[in-house]
């Protein structure tokens, strides 16, 4: 027999993805919205509890899916960073579901609803395993599930331009997964192995003798380019705005607070587990994607600037954000990575934090998108406006809140490396400056008066409330005390880099 | 991984500088509060104004008693945000224009900032010591002191970022424009006095590459301000610019770094807060009872506003510096320490003071004598009533009296100049 | 271009809709674009979309091209087409083949494989499944967001002529032909582990079958025996069997447990454990999932 | 022998790639879409993988295309057949 | 160059799968026709299964189901490389399955399939 708490990744997966199942048996959606927040925050809870024991512990452990163990059968493997993230991924999913549940009663169909929840506990499920995997073809398969399950909640709300981006969207996922195939089919040819230990075992032999070099390097970049498409690094994010910004607000928390993190787990997971960071760096890949995420930090703040439907506002910062997580990969060295880490935490509570207040914001104004129309909504509901400023200014690098300190981790982290040392400063202070230039008059805009208002005062929200103050306090929390995360997260790191 | 977070911690110690600037904050906060009583009479958000001064307040206090660099910036990112909406009070298309132009220079000022704390990394986040942290010297360090002088002294309104104060002075209303120039743009200085004095040291920084740009450029916006201003119509702008110019003193003082500059880069923080509290204050009386915001209209309204035009002058004498008035003081032991340090800026920096008071009295002193000795268009008395008389009054005597006597403030500012510069000079 | 920015943060904050020409917001862009569609006859917006599509174009070619060739190049350096020795052939495959017998009581080594040694990877599998059908009846389950008049003529048009004008011919056909295929596919579906094949080609296979009839004989007399909830119970239940006991033997094969299932004689239909039960479920969800396609594709009703 | 029927197949496949993506009518698209995988179907029995041949069998060439052309009647793609 | 044909020769499978990705993923990316995309995307999975399959396969072995009880694995092809094919053949059938709806529901609302068409008239409904 495992300790109990070994079993708490499989249970938590198997627990989406039955709920999941059953979903479909629900006639109206109430009650399947309250089973799945309530598996997501059991899953919040459950993965939290396992956290803090292998933090305690410093441990990592590997749970066998079956009778056999590796490398014959599959494997999930936990350290306190993946308890951590999926504890993330539960509890943000809760709250993004919680926030908003108006939207969800508005823009989909009653019948439907049931639906809407399948997608959303697969969801869940998908970014666990992915977070847990130790085999290569599990998360191709559990990439490919998020895929559906991300581009079905974005239809979820069915309007013309939803569908258009819908389709978009599904386009350029299988292109990347597509490479990401292809990457893991030349990985496996030259390796012979699909379990992470065993691959990275042959990978170091190969590196070692040489043998079978250039089809290894083909193999690191297929992954991954096929990953940053499915996150929208730099130069493939056309398509985010339009499927963050039409979705539901549920839909676009949860994707652009959790779903492109879930690849960027997946491919530093790699990074550590399979290919070993050294070998990333010496083949140059992290010099590359330190480049395309400046850029993108960058593009993706000049372009929120010019947008005033504050939804692809938010989606356009999301580029931005994803920009500074790869500007932490790109820097190659273990701070660097722990920074991204972090301020993958940051990203993954403040957005939603935002996407949900928007949505409340736009709800009271009459479900109205354009800034120049949401004029004065935060004076109709303070407390959204509340959220969203606290969100705005965490963004900007407001000192205690989350995104002050990501930022800070990443600029201290890139004073050891000095050939990145300018580089790396000036996007962060030229993009602070940007971030303010469209987050600060958002929020003036919200707080000014006009005749955009509605007459009488908004209805209360109390899940909503919930939700905002969870993720506010989330967002604080991250700004406040950072030092034990960091602790975890750099213990999670090694132990993936010692297996 | 720690290393990287531990700095970041508030905390709070109250010490002599700090304690000046509180004490200088208060005292003017109260005095424009008063004022505002009755200049916000008939203003429909008047609570909202009151609540962001109170904000505004809080902020400050923090400011001035933050023990490390990481509290400081982050009271002043806060101070720039809920200043903002001062600003934005009018609300008219051009108000909102300043109000976005003020806080792009302050945000951009603040990230100047951030920046050169990114440079120096865990290492300058501790306490503020007097005479600094003694920081390993080296390009990095310098380069971070360049950012953060440029940061903290772009809300100082120094040159290349000035831009934002003759902008958003005459669209905002009276009380706030008074605070912005008299109290907030200190809020700079004392960042600079805190990097210069309590994180880098003045023996670091002496003879870099940073303080050198600062003197010089100090100097250039000392006299830039006042031609500005000599060819400005609007009064409100008028005496925007003269802030600028103005306080480019102080940062001449404060990085002049020896015994008698320091002094009087203090004292010019004191006389000039006040005067120029008091100026805008007379200008937001006139405007208030009149109407007229331009120079030329104001001919004769002496004869109107006996009281406000009488506080003007003495204001405007104290910024000249004409004894007895409290900018003789400052502007003489600031020329004094131009003097010891000597070379070619010492020698230039006294020039630049000469001519610039010329240049001062040429924009400041023409209006008071129009005021009472022209021809104005009736006689009637439109004088302020007394909640915005008497905080010029009492402004305006404070100038007069501790600047004929300012042997006290300037003893007490000596002692803090030389715990902090060790008796150097 | 700064211009542009600092109008954009202006307009955010300006009271009044932008009378003035500089400040961009929707109604001005409107406005805007109209004029310049009447000085040049062509949209603008079509102009950009044009250059837009041509440097797509131009770069989709270049990337394609330079993933083909470093393939190409990275091809050669491969092991062997064929080759007995490469790294792929290694001690994983032995084991499947050689202890693959005993330890699933699978003949079909894949089946063994893919429903017993790497089973989580199957399930995720049929999730994908499930996932996709749910989608489609998101998308196309009929309800007031996707209705047009044509498509209700058009499928009522169907129905009729479903009802009225049935092809006799086709029906007998069919009649025949049908439980032939349903009778393969359950045999595909039971020998999953024996022979090739298995719970998904099965299930295919049945899947066709009941298209077959749905098209000869008409979905309404399809629904008669299945219709959404039937299609819903079936298909939760299967995959609830499945998740079932694919958590127990994953919990009892973490756990060093026995999982006190008997593996049978290999060869035998009831044999090799759980691999059957899943064989079924898989079969079953398939089949549904199949239809449930056909169905939603066609009428847009189940 | 048998190299030479792989490289036919092989050859095969790729014409009806490029017919696929050439051809004018969607509908032969899809036709030759269907023809892809029944070749598909032959090479993964040259392969000896049964499993696949079956697979493919029944559902690229039957159940894919049976979707493919439900959705070109849909979207009236379907001109001069007997379906418009 | 003989040489090289003869390695071409031996490498035909990986080579016409290699060919087809890079037809499917043109198709993919350059098809103005919604329907042709998904049919590039099929080729392009089946190619990628093609690749794997053809690395599976070992010259003069059998298909991996145990006939005459021999246990060798000198005796059958590698199953691993059939098993993950026919979980990527269920996946991409799924995928299409999808798509193909999705492209349903647009012509419903745009009654167009073609793609860049579809975006400019969403780009218009959002002015």
């Amino acid at each position: 027999m495992l300790p109990w708490y070994q079993n708490i990744p499989f249970a938590c997966i198997f627990l989406c993805m039955v709920n999941g199942i059953t979903m479909p048996l629900y006639r109206r959606g109430r009650r399947a919205f309250a089973v799945t927040a309530g598996v997501s925050f059991a899953v919040f809870a459950l993965s939290a509890v396992l956290a803090v024991i292998l933090a305690a512990g410093g441990e990592r452990f590997v749970y066998k899916m079956g009778h056999f163990p590796a490398p014959w059968g599959n494997e999930i493997a936990a350290d306190p960073l993946t308890a951590m993230l999926s504890a993330m991924f539960g509890l943000v999913t809760g709250l993004s579901l919680l926030g908003g549940r108006a939207a969800q009663e508005a823009d989909i169909l009653a019948p439907k609803q049931p639906y809407y929840f399948v997608m959303v506990s697969m969801l869940l499920a998908a970014l666990q395993a992915l977070a847990y995997t130790n085999d290569i073809f599990t998360g191709y398969v559990f990439i490919e599930i998020s895929t559906i399950a991300a581009c079905a909640i974005v239809m979820a709300r069915d309007t013309a331009r939803t569908i258009a981006a819908t389709i978009r969207y599904l386009v350029i996922s299988l292109l990347g997964s597509g490479l990401f195939l292809i990457g893991i089919v030349l990985l496996y040819c030259i390796t012979g192995h699909l379990l992470m230990p065993q691959v990275s075992e042959k990978v170091m032999e190969l590196w070692n003798t040489g043998r079978y070099t250039e089809p290894l390097t083909m193999v690191v970049g297929f992954i991954t380019v096929g990953l940053c498409i499915k996150c929208a690094l730099f130069p493939f994010h056309a398509w985010l705005p339009l499927a963050h910004g039409g979705a539901t607000t549920s839909s676009s928390a949860i994707l652009s607070g959790l779903v492109l993190k879930g690849y960027i787990v997946l491919l530093i997971k790699l990074y550590y587990s399979v290919f070993t960071i050294e070998v990333v760096r010496s083949l140059k890949i992290t010099s590359v994607l330190f480049v395309f995420g400046i850029a993108g930090m960058l593009i993706g703040s000049v372009q929120a600037i010019r947008e005033e439907h504050i939804k692809r506002m938010l989606a356009y910062s999301s580029i931005a954000q994803i920009g500074y997580v790869f500007l932490g990969i790109g820097l190659g060295t273990e701070a660097g990575m722990a920074a991204a880490v972090y301020q993958i935490f940051v990203h993954g509570v403040t957005k939603p934090l935002l996407f949900v207040c928007a949505g409340r914001l736009t709800e009271v104004q009459g479900h109205e998108k354009s800034l120049y129309r949401l004029r004065g909504a935060a004076v109709t509901d303070p407390l959204a406006g509340a959220g969203f400023t606290l969100g705005a200014l965490s963004m900007v690098g407001l000192p205690l809140l989350g995104g002050f300190m990501a930022k800070w981790l990443l600029a201290a982290s890139s004073l050891a490396t000095l050939p990145k040392l300018w580089p790396a400063l000036l996007a962060l202070a030229a993009s602070s400056v940007l971030n303010a230039l469209y987050y600060v008059p958002a929020v003036i805009a919200l707080w000014t008066p006009s005749g955009f208002m509605a007459e009488k005062p908004a209805k209360k929200a109390p899940l909503f409330l919930l939700s905002a103050l969870g993720l506010a306090a989330g967002v604080i929390l991250l700004g406040v005390c950072c030092a034990p995360l960091m602790e975890a997260i750099m213990a999670g790191l090694r132990l993936l880099e010692a297996i | 991984m720690d290393r990287f977070t531990d700095p970041l911690v508030l905390c709070l110690q109250p010490d002599a500088v700090g304690l000046f600037f509180f004490v200088l904050t208060g005292v003017l906060f109260l005095l424009v509060s008063v004022f505002a009583l009755s200049y916000t009479e008939h203003d429909g958000h008047r609570g909202r104004f009151y609540l962001f001064l109170v904000l505004t307040f809080l902020a400050l206090a923090g400011l001035a008693f933050a023990g490390n660099l990481f509290t400081f910036y982050l009271f002043f990112e806060v101070m720039s945000i809920v200043s903002f909406p001062l600003v934005l009070h009018g609300g008219s298309l051009s108000g909102r224009r300043a109000a976005v132009t003020y806080f792009g220079f302050s945000v951009f000022g603040a990230t100047l900032a951030l920046g050169g704390m990114f440079l120096l990394g865990g290492a300058g986040m501790g306490t503020f010591l007097p005479g600094g942290l003694s920081l390993p010297a080296g390009t990095r360090y310098t380069l971070s002191a360049l950012l953060m002088l440029a940061g903290f002294s772009c809300k100082a309104g120094l040159m290349p970022l000035s831009n934002w104060l003759p902008t958003a002075h005459p669209e905002a209303p009276a009380p706030a424009s008074a605070l912005l120039s008299g109290v907030i743009t200190k809020a700079g200085m004392l960042g600079v006095i805190r990097v210069v004095y309590f994180v880098f040291g003045p023996e670091a920084l002496r003879g870099t590459f940073a303080q050198r740009r600062h003197d010089a450029i100090g100097l250039a916006t000392i006299f830039m301000g006042s031609m500005l201003a000599y060819r400005e119509k609007v009064l409100k702008k008028r005496l925007a610019f003269s802030s600028v110019s103005q306080l480019s003193y102080v940062v001449l003082g404060l990085v002049t770094m020896n015994l008698a500059a320091f002094t009087g880069a203090l004292l010019q923080m004191a006389f000039h807060a006040a005067a120029k509290v008091g100026l805008f204050l007379c200008a937001g009386a006139i405007q208030h009872r009149t109407g007229y915001t331009r120079v030329e209209e104001l001919s004769g309204v002496g004869k109107r506003m006996p009281g406000t035009m009488l506080c003007f002058g003495a204001f405007s004498l104290s910024l000249v510096g004409i004894p007895p008035f409290g900018g003789f003081a400052a502007k003489w032991s600031l020329a004094e320490g131009a003097l010891q340090q000597g070379g070619t800026i010492g020698t230039a920096a006294v020039i630049v003071l000469l001519v610039s008071a010329l240049l001062t009295a040429g924009y400041l002193l023409p209006i008071v004598g129009d005021g009472f000795f022209r021809q104005g268009d009736g006689f009637k008395k439109t004088e302020a009533d007394g909640r915005m008389l008497w905080p010029m009054v009492l402004l305006a005597a404070f100038v007069l009296l501790v600047g004929a006597f300012p042997g006290g403030l300037t003893a007490c500012f000596d002692r803090i100049g030389y715990a902090l510069l060790g008796g150097a000079g | 271009m700064k211009n542009e920015w600092f109008r954009a943060l202006v307009r955010w904050i300006d009271g009044e809709p932008a009378h003035d020409r500089r400040i961009r917001t929707p109604e001005g862009q409107r406005v805007r674009r109209a004029r310049r569609a009447q000085r040049t006859g062509e949209q603008f917006s079509d102009q950009a979309a044009k250059r837009f599509a041509w440097g797509y174009r131009i770069s989709a070619v270049v990337i394609c091209l330079s993933i083909v060739c470093t393939l190409l190049y990275t091809v050669f350096q491969l092991p062997l087409f064929g080759a007995a020795d490469s790294p792929a052939n290694n001690e994983v495959v032995e084991r499947y083949i050689e202890k693959g017998v005993e330890e699933t009581g699978a003949v079909n080594f894949v089946t063994g494989m893919i429903l017993d040694y790497r089973a989580f990877d199957t399930f995720g599998e049929s999730s994908v499944l499930f996932l996709a059908v749910t989608s489609v009846l998101i998308l196309l389950l009929r309800d007031k967001n996707n209705i047009s008049e044509e498509e209700d003529l058009l499928t009522a048009h169907e129905f009729f002529i479903e009802r009225e004008m049935q092809d006799l011919i086709l029906q007998k056909v069919v009649a025949v032909v049908m439980p032939c295929i349903l009778l393969f596919g359950i045999y595909v579906v039971l020998n999953g582990h024996i022979s090739p094949g298995g719970g998904f080609s099965g299930g295919a296979i049945m899947g066709g079958g009941l298209i077959l009839y749905g098209a000869s004989f008409g979905i309404l007399a399809v629904r008669r025996f299945f219709n959404r909830r039937t299609f819903t119970a079936i298909t939760t239940a299967a995959l609830l069997t499945y998740a079932a006991s694919k958590a127990y033997s994953f919990f009892t094969g973490a756990n060093g447990l026995e999982t006190g299932i008997p593996l049978g004689t290999p060869g035998a239909i009831l044999s090799s454990g759980l691999i059957l039960v899943l064989d079924i479920c898989v079969g079953a969800v398939v089949t549904c999932t199949m239809y449930g396609f056909y169905a939603l594709f066609a009428r847009g009703r189940l | 022998m048998t190299t030479v029927f792989e490289l036919l197949l092989i050859l095969s496949l790729v014409v009806c790639a490029v017919a696929a993506s050439f051809s004018k009518r969607l509908l032969t698209a899809v036709v030759i879409y269907m023809a892809y995988s029944l070749v598909m179907t032959v090479i993964w029995a040259l392969l000896q993988s049964p499993d696949l041949a079956i697979t493919e069998a029944a559902v690229g060439a039957g159940v894919t295309g049976i979707l493919f052309v439900l959705t070109l009647k849909k979207i009236h793609a379907l001109k001069g057949t007997k379906d418009e | 160059m003989k040489e090289l044909f003869k390695l071409a020769v031996v490498y035909r499978f990986e080579l016409g799968a290699i060919l087809l990705f890079g037809i499917g993923f043109m198709n993919l990316l350059l098809q103005k026709n919604l329907i042709r995309k998904i049919i590039g995307f099929n080729v392009m999975d089946s190619s990628v299964f093609l690749f794997l399959a053809s690395q599976g396969y070992i010259e003069g072995r059998i298909a991996p189901v145990l006939t005459n009880g021999s246990m060798q694995a000198a005796t059958y092809v590698n199953p691993i490389p059939a098993g993950l094919v026919l979980t990527g053949i269920v996946v991409s059938v799924s995928v299409s399955a999808f798509f193909l709806a999705l492209v349903q529901r647009l012509y419903l609302k745009y009654g167009t399939v073609e793609f860049d068409e579809i975006m400019l008239l969403a780009k218009k409904e959002a002015e």
